[in-house]
């Protein structure tokens, strides 16, 4: 699967996520958030961006709640609780997240 | 604790690590290539020989038939099939193996 | 716990045995990590992937702490043997004698050796 | 008594297999329950359907997929280790299903004893 943003072609997997990382750039978040019906806002920005720098840390993609905690640490109790993340992600703020963040699919899949 | 040991100690560490981490009392039970370390002559016998009586030593009889070991076992290593494994399994609250 | 007595990337042990650990964190066991023999090597500072173009998830060892797993283990002979300390190393772990690591093996439910 | 086994090499070039086998027998032979074999790093390829061993050896599958048959052996594949090389549903053998590594965690608090067969 491909997805196409400002003439160029980006190769995914079946679920959307983006097979080389270094092709992740803003307008293709925007290009896959617009897939999932999201209208990127600075909230979102905020947990995506959030996500990559965990990410550049840490090399892995955290599980939901490790996300939720770390979020809450650095962002506030009222960001860092489960409603707010699902609010901003309905399918789920660490798979939904990861794939517009142009991070692997987490590996939490207990 | 029961030990599960499967590497021969001429190519590598495992039985000497396992050794030196085995609590007295617990068991050590050499299975697949370890079992060499159990045959007589060997330069691990010595080792092997150490260590006996402070842990229980025990070999998978049907790993040594098949290297061809059955009439060199050293003194001291009993010899188990399958369901002796089974037993010791269940006779230890736990048991590790030294991959 | 975790018994880690593998060198990292020669073999994808290491990887896929933290694999497990991260899995774990969920369950609300009382996960440890112990590292021994080659094992104390996948913790070592500085390990840089990229010629090899392997996964470098020497970094992933860090974020357990946020996964509430905390208690690292090192044992202090296997440090020695390869001519590294405590400083090498790019986590905060507890360095203790072979003994002292037994007692806690022998404490232990479970043990997975990887 | 409950055991889970864990299955960490691949069949065939690791005895590993071929020991869990004989210790899954052994304990079911005296009585004790199997609760979960769970397959992972290359034991992951002990589940492959395409598997096709000469005739005169042992078929490492398909002795496992017998064997679930005859006790109910809940044999299980990880995913992620799966994935990482090519075993999928569509090359899965009989008997074997694919879930996700909390099944080995759960089988480590569930299980009496856990016994790892690797190298």
């Amino acid at each position: 699967m491909a997805i196409e943003v400002a003439d160029k072609t980006y190769e995914t997997d079946e679920e959307g996520y983006l097979v080389n990382l270094s092709d992740w750039s803003e307008e293709v978040a925007n290009h896959i958030a617009e897939s999932e019906g999201i209208t990127m806002t600075d909230n979102h920005w905020e947990v995506v961006n959030f996500l990559r720098e965990y990410y550049n840390e840490f090399q892995i993609a955290p599980a939901v709640r490790v996300l939720t905690k770390a979020i809450g640490k650095k962002l506030g109790s009222d960001k860092g609780n489960s409603k707010y993340l699902y609010e901003l992600f309905p399918y789920g703020p660490a798979k939904q997240a990861c794939k517009i963040a142009g991070l692997p699919k987490p590996t939490g899949c207990v | 604790m029961l030990h599960i040991v499967n590497k021969s100690p001429y190519e590598r560490t495992a039985l000497a690590s396992c050794l030196a981490h085995a609590a007295k009392g617990s068991a050590v039970i050499l299975i697949e290539d370890a079992v060499y370390a159990a045959v007589k002559g060997g330069a691990a016998e010595a080792e092997l020989a150490r260590a006996i009586g402070r842990v229980d030593v025990y070999a998978l009889g049907p790993d040594i038939e098949a290297r061809g070991m059955k009439d060199r076992v050293m003194d001291g290593v009993k010899v188990v099939d399958y369901g002796g494994f089974v037993d010791l399994a269940a006779e230890h609250r736990t048991n590790q193996s030294w991959l | 716990m975790f018994v880690n007595r593998k060198a990292p990337h020669g073999t994808i042990y290491a990887l896929e045995a933290l694999e497990v650990v991260l899995i774990s964190a969920a369950f609300d066991q009382d996960v440890s990590l112990a590292f021994l023999d080659d094992g104390v090597y996948q913790l070592v500072k500085g390990q840089h992937t990229k010629a090899i173009d392997v996964k470098n998830f020497s970094p992933t060892y860090r974020a357990l702490e946020g996964y509430d797993i905390e208690k690292l283990y090192v044992e202090r002979e296997s440090l020695e043997q390869r001519g590294l300390t405590e400083g090498d190393l790019i986590v905060p772990v507890a360095v203790m004698s072979a003994e002292e690591l037994v007692r806690r093996m022998e404490a232990q439910d479970v043990v997975i050796g990887c | 008594m409950k055991f889970g086994l864990m299955i960490n090499e691949g069949p065939y070039s690791h005895q590993a297999s071929d020991t869990a086998y004989q210790f899954a027998k052994a304990a079911l032979a005296r009585g004790h329950q199997i609760h979960r074999v769970f397959f992972y790093n290359d034991g992951v390829n002990n589940a492959t359907r395409l598997t096709e061993p000469p005739q005169d050896d042992r078929h490492i599958v398909n002795r496992w997929t017998k064997l679930a048959e005859e006790h109910g052996l809940d044999l299980v594949v990880c995913v992620a280790a799966g994935l990482r090389r090519g075993l999928v549903d569509e090359n899965l053998a009989p008997g074997f299903r694919i879930s996700g590594l909390g099944q080995l965690v759960e089988s480590g608090i569930q299980a009496d004893r856990l016994v790892v067969f690797g190298d």
